[in-house]
């Protein structure tokens, strides 16, 4: 095939050779070219593997019942060789807790981002490829959730759904039914902003030459939806679903910490934090673990966020 | 360089705006602070400014201020209307009762020149008639004497259709009220109401202040007067409320028992236990209320003097025995006291309140009914799995959990979102473990938690085993309507608070016969039946005596607090010199 | 031939800029000289390094990722590389002006067009601001803006795409430089808009005397309007002479390959376009030997080894080839 | 213009209403007020039922959403539990500018609000003017000097608030600045409230109280913005119009704040204006760590005791703000901006 | 512009059978506005009635300036647009009011070229995903199997190299992509391709590969072209009649040697005379026909013959009668008042 066509045969002669020379290279294989070279983000995923490592991992060391043992007669202890990071208010042993904590902290920012872009990206894929009056009204609702501010609508939803939580077993661990109701609690309130996202996405990609090719050669809707405009809008749906994630655990910590959260004894980074500031000069081992912790993997994956917002989209270099 | 500098005057211009809306919000409450003051003038210092820092600073020496630290703003002023603590326990300053009573819970006569009593003739011998008579020297800060009329007036207040007094206990339970004279109150009750004492004339509304208000508007909810009471009966007078900020009282110069020793009381409102510990510990308070237990030897530490005052409040565990809808084994005696045996009070008390207070026996502990001869069931957890065997529950498929006719002894344990509360769960979780009982803990919002069975509460619908809270009877007096069958709370009647669901036909005819019982000696026979009925059927589970503590600081002098009326001496606190 | 002084003179220019993927040698040894008075086109496909050539005399390049390596571009004998970033301040927009391709983006969306065009003549001219409204007025006149007073208070996006260049080309001219460089003025324009600024331009140019260089990839354009052509590939000048010259006796291979991949307006179809095979090269890689060698119908050996210098093939004819197109064979 | 402002506010109006029915259902599961009253005790059974009638709380959800929003002035409530309504209502509903008097203490919402809302404005504004002053050196310089030691100090700095919690924050300063500051000798930040009660409400005593809440609300919208401006600079430095004015000899501070800046601005001031009213509500979490006696406050204290007139007013108000901002984040722009036009 | 569909004309008009017949089209976009509801105020008559006939294996060329609705013309043609009036048949397809079946038929025999080789492309799918789709959707070849044969067919008569299949389009060069694109609008064997401006992104050396690639083909499959640009050297090159579009409307149609050297319409004559000629002596010899101003709004086009206002020779009549659309010549259709 390398061989040279007569001219009057066309164009086979004109195969450019340097595209021969490069390896073939995804978008996949380049987006992660492109992180790796961003420091910060390897950092930050560097720094998200050992958390979770830690959340997970550390289950293997502590066990659960030791994680909720509590031992009133070893109350609030400074961090010393037994107990690293110290004890609560029960004399329970804040460095288990920190790690089973982290499980449901971790869980509620995983399971509430998808929550979110279920929502999120449904609506604004609907919104933005159909246009018109489906448009006007998703947006309308849009709109409506987002004019109430993201943590009052969460703190009267919280509120709203309290009153009833039957505790849960997943796995043959009970888990607080709170643990629910904040993870739906954050998805429902969060999703406008990443379907605004998805619909300006789906709006501008709907105007691309190729989505006219592909309605010219008679693709269909649904495929052009999932095939066509959904492929090429998943780098801001990614990096705002990693995003989220940050988001979601910072939140059910601030609803955890106003004392609307997850209920104990199901342990949180977010609710180890409750009441944790009246110890602020007395305990200070009380807030510092979980709230550095979060601030740990908030900030982590915000770098891996940041790292993947360049890596996927090169040209952005909004925050 | 055009944007910054617009968008830099914008914000200048909003800042400057908002500092002036923050100067103007003020006149609300001194506007209403003042025309009384142009009217009576008393001696409340010169009209309060709002620039000028008030009196402390313009003569140090002379003006004794006390600053008391509150965790909680007062809702409302009117005793009537509030439900809250803050701000009943506030009420001695600036209102009063007929009588208040002293540290050792006693009533002493404050408007009355004695308590009424069958001896005096102040009651009549089938209880149903009070007659009161007032001291003649009693008068409001303005000046204007209180008679009988201020008492028709309250009374008629509380009954009013149009105004949502926060409770009418036991007013609606009275035919009439009615001033013989100026100086004679007389009151007239349906049935014979035992519990008087403790629940009569908790407050007073001045007549010649809300008469020509309600008249007017057929309401007195909006009254200004419930915000800013200037005109009051207590030995202090209210001066100013900067809304999430502070209250200020100052002496009432007109006070019959003479003037109060301090000349002002602020309240200070801080959000949160840790602030109001650092200002106690800083000195930038005299006293402070409702703290957590494990503050208690730091502000100790720091030269507070901490008082448990005892006010009723015994926190304790009911249990679910609603015929139809409780946990089975809940149903069976042996089955609760193996739970009040298996689980250790007293260590729970010594680590977790350090030791301040004891373990409640009975609902009725620190009040004069109790029944000294009962004391808390004791840590056993050998003898509780022995009974728990005995009543059939046993562990049959290995999981750690007892179980009978396939129903695991897993009790749902529900409490208030309070820190000692969510921690007595953990502890209960544990212990109870090793006997083989589960719990699954649950914890609300007090407003839901309480909310009535209409509302679906969760305290009120039976969907809990356990539930865990502290209410105190009418104290000093121990009636309580939590354990009648009539208050179960049900489709019929959605706003009962019997949470137990129990139904006992002895423990109820008892407790309909003391309220009818006029004679102490004799009430307290009934009582200490139904104290023995409720421990040995362990219908309910006292955790800890839940007194108030007050936290005192070296500054101030001659305090006494009472469980009932706190501040009942408030005249004499002074500072040390 | 050309008796008018040399107004700029460029000499061995070397661009580079280091973006993620690599090196792109962008410029690669560029010379030129430009006469007063005189207008020479650059022309070249997109990536051949023309534009980058202008801007790095411009001093327009952004540093980082840009960087001149080397070269030197004499300005009425001042090395204009060499000059501090506030020396050429005083150059740029005075002495030598630009007009860009794009008119759209080249204009400050959210300033009128009067306060963009009077600011070189605040700038440099220190006028005060009655006075630069006037000459603004007059300016617009000249380029043909009807109505100048009050269009002048308009913003770009209610011009019109010929009349945004109108207005470029006024700001351009402000303070009357020297040196108009024009890269790509009329690209984004239609043909009857082009024909409209190339007259524009040529009037102006006339009026002004003033040295013009023009951008263009367009072959078309040039000829009508350039005295001198300068054709470059891949960072380099591959083929130099005057106009008329260079059309008739195209001596570089790529040159002649353009030239007959062009179609003619005038001319009815006689023949296939020649078209020439592969595509412009990756500059990420530095150029080895000849850099056309890969697309070269003429290429031998020595193309590929050795980068030919910018040999005279006539008079004021230049070009970059070791291969002989008129004798049809490499020279000696 | 007008019109475009016109249709708007016509549009907000159905917004806004069906927000107001979506939370006022929310609220009704929200708890129940009259369970405690916010005391101890559980509120007895008998004034339970008084007060469900008196409050108008026994009516069907829909009657009561109704009651609020028209008022009852023209309907008549059965006060005595007689089970004939006999009373005429007082209420004159959202619509004619009656929101109720609180469940709590029976103040008119507007009065409990408006005691309030200057104290949050106070707190909010100074941060949003710090914000806004350090934001915009610290992004600009940044963009500027991009790849720079300092720029990738302030990035990572940046990066480190805006990740960190605001009460994390909080309670670290909180730690440093008043406790530490104290058991070491220190000049300390007061924690707690607005001002000494004893000392006044001063200015000093407020601007010397607002230090430690303003900078805790400040720091992470400073690290964002800052960002922000930092790229929206660098976007516009990378424009052809800023060629263009570097081609045209200007001096570089004309063409950093006049030519790059001012098209910068534009998502910048839009996303402040959208940012404000949020700020309204002010920062619950702030607010409630240092005792700042604002609207964020406020609103906890009624939601615990499920005072629906007071929640319901304050969201409300927020709604209306955030609209009228958004509107005016949307003139802004075609303020700044003369190619958006609306009509 | 005109209406007049005498069927005399038509016969006139074409000798062969026409493959695509375009009758009175118009697509005009509404412009809305309103207090709360939206009302209509007005249109962008982007297409307002434009008729001609492509026969089998010709190549109808489209020509004007930016704006002119000559894009939106070629896609309303192939119905990626809805029509507001008029007509369009492609091979006896009537695109617009036909039942899905027929309209999926004609998907497969009418194809599309982009300008754009970058747009064009869906950035996620590999060249075998973006030749294959037809081949897919129209479940030509549903085996993915022999789908990648017939894409690699394909790929190697578009010049590229099949080895490339798996690749992304962002690997390739802008000359690469349209082939891809070329390739891709090959794949369903279709008769008739709307070439929209397929070389006006390109660089001039890549722009004859793709030109002579499209004649090749055409010659090979008996292509029909609809080509739109605007290089008006190319369109020569290329096609064998020319219609010269003017805001919406068509205002010269004619074989391409008559209209280029016989322009009859002032606006096909100032057209041609501003296109630069790649020869400076010609080019300095031509008399070029400046027009003053910009083309007009297409929401509110002048009233009588649209190009009045920018007309050197406009009458009084032009600004007020919209001039016949008339055959001056054989095959030579002009609407003008002064001719």
């Amino acid at each position: 095939m390398e061989s040279i066509a007569p001219p009057s045969k066309g164009s086979i002669a004109n195969l450019s050779p340097d595209v021969l020379e490069t390896p073939p290279l995804s978008l996949g294989q380049l987006t992660w070219r492109r992180f790796r070279r961003h420091k910060m983000a390897n950092f930050g995923a560097i720094m998200l593997i050992l958390l979770v490592l830690y959340a997970f991992g550390g289950a293997f060391v502590f066990s659960e019942a030791y994680a909720n043992k509590t031992e009133t007669g070893a109350r609030l202890q400074a961090p010393s060789r037994e107990h690293p990071f110290g004890t609560d208010t029960v004399g329970r042993d804040i460095l288990a807790r920190t790690i089973y904590g982290g499980q449901i902290s971790i869980l509620i920012g995983l399971t509430a981002m998808l929550v979110e872009l279920v929502i999120g990206v449904t609506v604004g894929a609907i919104s933005g490829f159909f246009g018109g009056l489906i448009d006007s009204l998703l947006m309308r609702i849009t709109e409506a959730v987002i004019v109430i501010p993201q943590i009052f609508l969460l703190l009267v939803m919280a509120k709203y759904f309290a009153a009833s939580i039957p505790n849960i077993t997943i796995l043959g661990r009970t888990f607080s039914g709170s643990v629910v109701v904040i993870i739906l609690v954050i998805g429902v309130t969060t999703w406008p902003y990443l379907a605004r996202i998805v619909r300006s996405q789906f709006l501008s990609i709907k105007e691309n030459d190729f989505i006219l090719a592909a309605r010219a050669t008679g693709t269909s809707t649904t495929e052009i939806i999932f095939r066509h405009i959904l492929p090429n809008s998943i780098a801001p749906i990614i990096v705002s679903g990693t995003l989220s994630v940050a988001s979601a655990i910072t939140l059910e910590a601030y609803i955890s910490f106003l004392g609307l959260g997850v209920r104990p004894p199901t342990a949180t980074w977010g609710n180890m934090l409750e009441g944790a500031y009246n110890y602020i000069e007395t305990a200070w081992w009380l807030w510092f673990f979980p709230g550095a912790l979060i601030a740990l993997i908030v900030l982590s994956i915000n770098f891996v966020g940041d790292g993947l917002r360049d890596a996927l989209d090169p040209h952005s270099r909004a925050i | 360089m055009v944007i910054r500098q617009s968008t830099r005057l914008f914000l200048f211009v909003l800042v400057v705006v908002s500092m002036i809306l923050a100067g103007c919000a003020q006149p609300a409450t001194p506007a209403a602070t003042q025309a009384p003051a142009a009217t009576e003038a008393p001696a409340v210092t010169e009209a309060p400014s709002v620039t000028e820092a008030p009196a402390a600073t313009e003569a140090p020496a002379e003006r004794k201020v006390a600053t008391f630290i509150w965790t909680q703003e007062f809702d409302t002023l009117n005793p009537y209307y509030t439900n809250m603590w803050f701000s009943s326990v506030t009420q001695q300053l600036y209102n009063c009762w007929a009588w208040d009573f002293d540290e050792a819970n006693k009533p002493q006569p404050r408007l009355v020149t004695e308590l009424p009593s069958v001896d005096n003739g102040g009651l009549s011998a089938d209880g149903k008639v009070i007659t009161m008579k007032l001291r003649d020297d009693i008068v409001w800060s303005d000046g204007t004497p209180i008679t009988s009329e201020d008492f028709v007036f309250t009374y008629q207040m509380i009954m009013a259709d149009r105004n949502t007094v926060a409770s009418r206990n036991p007013y609606d339970l009275m035919e009439k009220v009615e001033g013989l004279d100026a100086r004679t109150v007389v009151i007239t009750f349906k049935e014979p109401y035992a519990p008087w004492v403790a629940n009569l004339w908790r407050g007073l509304l001045p007549a010649h202040v809300l008469k020509p208000i309600f008249d007017q508007e057929g309401t007195i909810d909006t009254a200004e007067w419930n915000k800013a009471p200037t005109v009051g009966c207590g030995p202090f007078v209210f001066d100013q409320w900067e809304s999430g900020s502070f209250t200020r009282f100052v002496a009432n110069e007109k006070y019959w028992l003479g003037r109060p020793k301090l000349d002002e009381i602020f309240f200070r409102f801080v959000p949160d236990d840790a602030s109001q510990i650092a200002a106690l510990k800083a000195g930038d308070g005299d006293l402070g209320t409702f703290f957590a237990y494990s503050d208690l030897p730091e502000l100790e530490a720091a030269g507070i003097k901490i008082i448990n005052s005892f006010s009723g409040y015994n926190e304790g565990i009911y249990f679910n025995m609603h015929a139809e809808k409780g946990h089975p084994a809940l149903k069976d005696v042996k089955v609760r006291q193996a739970i009040a045996l298996a689980f250790d009070r007293q260590k729970l008390v010594d680590d977790l309140l350090l030791g301040r207070t004891k373990v409640a026996a009975t609902d009725w502990d620190n009040t004069p009914y109790n029944d000294p001869s009962i004391s808390p069931w004791p840590y056993d957890p050998e003898k509780a799995k022995a009974l728990l065997d005995e009543a059939g529950w046993v562990d049959s498929n290995g999981d750690g959990v007892r179980d009978k006719d396939g129903v695991e002894l897993v009790l749902k344990y529900g409490t208030t979102t309070r820190e000692i509360r969510q921690d007595t769960q953990a502890v209960a979780q544990q212990q109870l473990a090793e006997v083989g009982i589960k719990l699954d803990l649950q914890s609300f919002d007090p407003d839901i938690f309480f909310a009535s069975y209409a509302e679906n509460g969760a305290s009120a619908n039976f969907s809990l085993d356990l539930i865990e809270y502290s209410d105190s009877p009418n104290f000093p007096d121990p009636d309580t309507s939590a354990w009648l069958c009539a208050e179960i709370p049900s489709d019929e009647n959605p706003t009962g608070v019997n949470t137990s669901g129990l139904c006992d036909e002895e423990l109820d005819a008892l407790f309909k016969l003391q309220a009818t019982q006029v004679d102490y000696n004799e009430r307290v026979q009934t009582f200490n039946k139904i104290t023995k009925m409720i421990f040995e059927n362990v219908y309910w589970l006292g955790l800890w005596q839940d007194p108030d503590l007050f936290g005192v600081s070296s500054r101030l002098a001659n305090v006494k607090i009472s469980g009932v009326t706190p501040f009942f001496n408030i005249m004499e606190w002074d500072l040390a010199q | 031939m050309n008796r008018r002084q040399v107004i700029l003179d460029l000499k061995d220019l070397r661009t580079r800029f280091h973006i993620a993927e690599g090196t792109v040698y962008a410029v690669n040894g560029v010379s030129l000289t430009l006469h007063e008075c005189e207008t020479i086109a650059i022309v070249g496909e997109s990536g051949c390094g023309k534009s980058v050539t202008m801007l790095s005399v411009m001093g327009l390049i952004p540093v980082p990722p840009g960087e001149i390596v080397s070269g030197q571009a004499f300005y009425r004998g001042r090395d204009l590389l060499a000059l501090s970033e506030a020396e050429m301040e005083h150059i740029r927009g005075k002495e030598l002006a630009m007009v860009f391709q794009d008119p759209m983006t080249a204009l400050n969306p959210v300033l009128t067009i009067g306060r963009q065009i009077s600011e070189p003549l605040r700038v440099h001219l220190n006028m005060d601001h009655a006075t630069a409204q006037q000459r603004v007025i007059e300016l617009l006149e000249q380029v043909g803006i009807p109505d100048p007073k009050n269009r002048m208070n308009d913003y770009p996006h209610q011009f019109s795409g010929g009349m945004r260049q109108r207005a470029m080309l006024a700001m351009a001219l402000a303070c009357a430089p020297s040196v108009l460089i024009a890269d790509e003025p009329t690209t984004a324009l239609d043909v009857t808009i082009q024909a409209q600024i190339i007259e524009l331009v040529t009037r102006l140019r006339d009026a002004l005397c003033m040295a013009v260089i023009w951008i263009t990839h367009d072959l078309g354009v040039v000829a009508g309007l350039a005295e001198r052509v300068i054709v470059m590939y891949a960072g380099l000048v591959v083929e130099e002479a005057s106009v008329d010259e260079l059309y008739d006796d195209p001596r570089h291979p790529y040159t002649l390959a353009l030239l007959a991949a062009l179609p003619r307006i005038d001319r009815r179809r006689d023949r296939r376009l020649k078209s020439i095979p592969g595509a412009p090269p990756n500059l990420l890689v530095m150029p080895h030997g000849c850099p056309f060698a890969p697309r070269c119908e003429f290429v031998f050996d020595r193309c590929r080894a050795e980068t030919p210098p910018l040999l005279p093939v006539a008079i004021e004819h230049r070009a970059r080839c070791w291969y002989d197109v008129v004798n049809g064979k490499p020279f000696e | 213009m007008t019109r475009y402002i016109l249709r708007r506010l016509l549009q907000a109006i159905p917004l806004l209403f069906v927000i107001s029915l979506v939370l006022f259902f929310l609220m009704q599961n929200m708890g129940d007020p009259i369970a405690t009253m916010g005391g101890r005790n559980v509120t007895r059974s008998a004034d339970r039922e008084r007060l469900k009638r008196q409050l108008g709380l026994d009516k069907p959800i829909i009657v009561q959403y109704l009651y609020w929003l028209a008022g009852n002035d023209w309907a008549k409530a059965d006060l005595d539990g007689d089970g004939i309504a006999e009373t005429p209502g007082t209420r004159r509903g959202v619509l004619r500018g009656d929101f109720g008097l609180s469940l709590v203490n029976k103040k008119p919402v507007t009065q409990v609000i408006w005691e309030r809302l200057p104290n949050t404005l106070l707190l909010m504004l100074t941060a949003e003017a710090m914000i806004l002053i350090f934001a915009l050196l610290i992004g600009i310089y940044s963009a500027l000097k991009q790849y720079s030691t300092f720029d990738n100090i302030i990035t990572t700095i940046t990066f480190l608030f805006y990740s960190m919690p605001v009460f994390f924050f909080a309670l670290v300063t909180m730690y440093i600045f008043a406790v530490n500051f104290k058991k070491w000798g220190l000049p300390y930040l007061p924690t707690v409230g607005m001002f000494e009660p004893t000392a006044g409400k001063t200015p000093l005593q407020v601007a010397w109280h607002m230090v430690l809440p303003t900078a805790t609300l400040s720091f992470g919208f400073i690290a964002g913005y800052s960002r922000y401006i930092r790229s929206a600079m660098l976007e516009a430095m990378g424009q052809d119009y800023v060629r263009t004015a570097k081609a045209k000899g200007l001096p570089k501070p004309e063409i950093v704040y006049i030519h790059a800046l001012k098209n910068a601005a534009l998502p910048i001031v839009t996303i402040i204006a959208l940012d404000l009213p949020f700020l309204l509500g002010g920062a619950i979490v702030t607010e409630r760590i240092f005792g700042w006696p604002g609207m964020g406050r406020l609103f906890l204290d009624h939601v615990s005791r499920g005072d629906t007139p007071v929640v319901m007013g304050i969201l409300m108000m927020i709604a209306v703000a955030v609209v009228i901002f958004q509107l005016i984040a949307d003139i802004l722009y075609a303020w700044l901006d003369p190619r958006i036009r609306y009509t | 512009m005109i209406a007049v569909q005498a069927p005399s004309t038509e016969d006139a008009m074409q000798t062969s059978q026409p493959l695509v017949k375009v009758r009175d089209l118009r697509k005009h976009f509404p412009v809305r506005r309103g207090l709360i509801i939206e009302r209509q105020i007005g249109s962008v008559k982007a297409v307002d009635g434009i008729t001609f006939d492509i026969a089998k294996g010709e190549t109808l060329g489209l020509v004007g300036e930016s704006g002119c609705g000559k894009t939106t013309a070629g896609r309303t043609i192939l119905g990626l647009y809805p029509a507001t009036s008029g007509q369009a048949l492609i091979d006896g397809i009537d695109v617009h009011h036909s039942n899905r079946e027929a309209i999926k038929m004609l998907r497969r025999k009418a194809q599309m070229i982009f300008q754009d080789p970058y747009a064009s492309l869906n950035p996620r799918w590999t060249v075998a995903g973006i030749i294959g789709e037809p081949l897919r959707v129209h479940n030509i070849l549903p085996d993915p199997q022999a789908r990648a044969e017939r894409v690699k067919e394909l790929m190697l008569r578009v010049g590229l190299s099949p080895q490339l299949i798996n690749r992304f389009p962002h690997e390739f060069s802008g000359g690469q992509r349209q082939r891809i694109g070329v390739a891709r609008a090959l794949a369903s064997n279709p008769s008739f391709i709307v070439c929209d401006e397929p070389i006006s992104a390109l660089d001039v050396s890549i722009q004859a590969q793709v030109v002579n690639l499209l004649e090749d083909l055409q010659d090979e499959f008996g292509l029909t072209y609809l080509f739109i640009a605007h290089d008006l050297s190319m369109v020569r090159h290329i096609c064998d009649r020319v219609a010269v579009m003017y805001l919406g409307v068509i205002v010269e149609l004619a074989e391409r040697d008559e209209l280029y050297e016989h322009p009859l319409h002032p606006y096909t004559q100032a057209l041609l005379s501003a296109v630069p000629i790649p020869d400076p002596k010609k080019d300095r010899s031509r008399q070029r026909i400046i027009l003053a101003g910009d083309v007009p709004s297409p929401l509110n086009p002048p009233p009588g013959c649209r190009f009045h206002p920018r007309c050197p020779i406009a009458m009084d009549q032009c600004s007020r009668i919209q001039p016949e659309w008339r055959e001056v010549a054989p095959g030579h259709w002009v609407a003008c008042h002064a001719v």
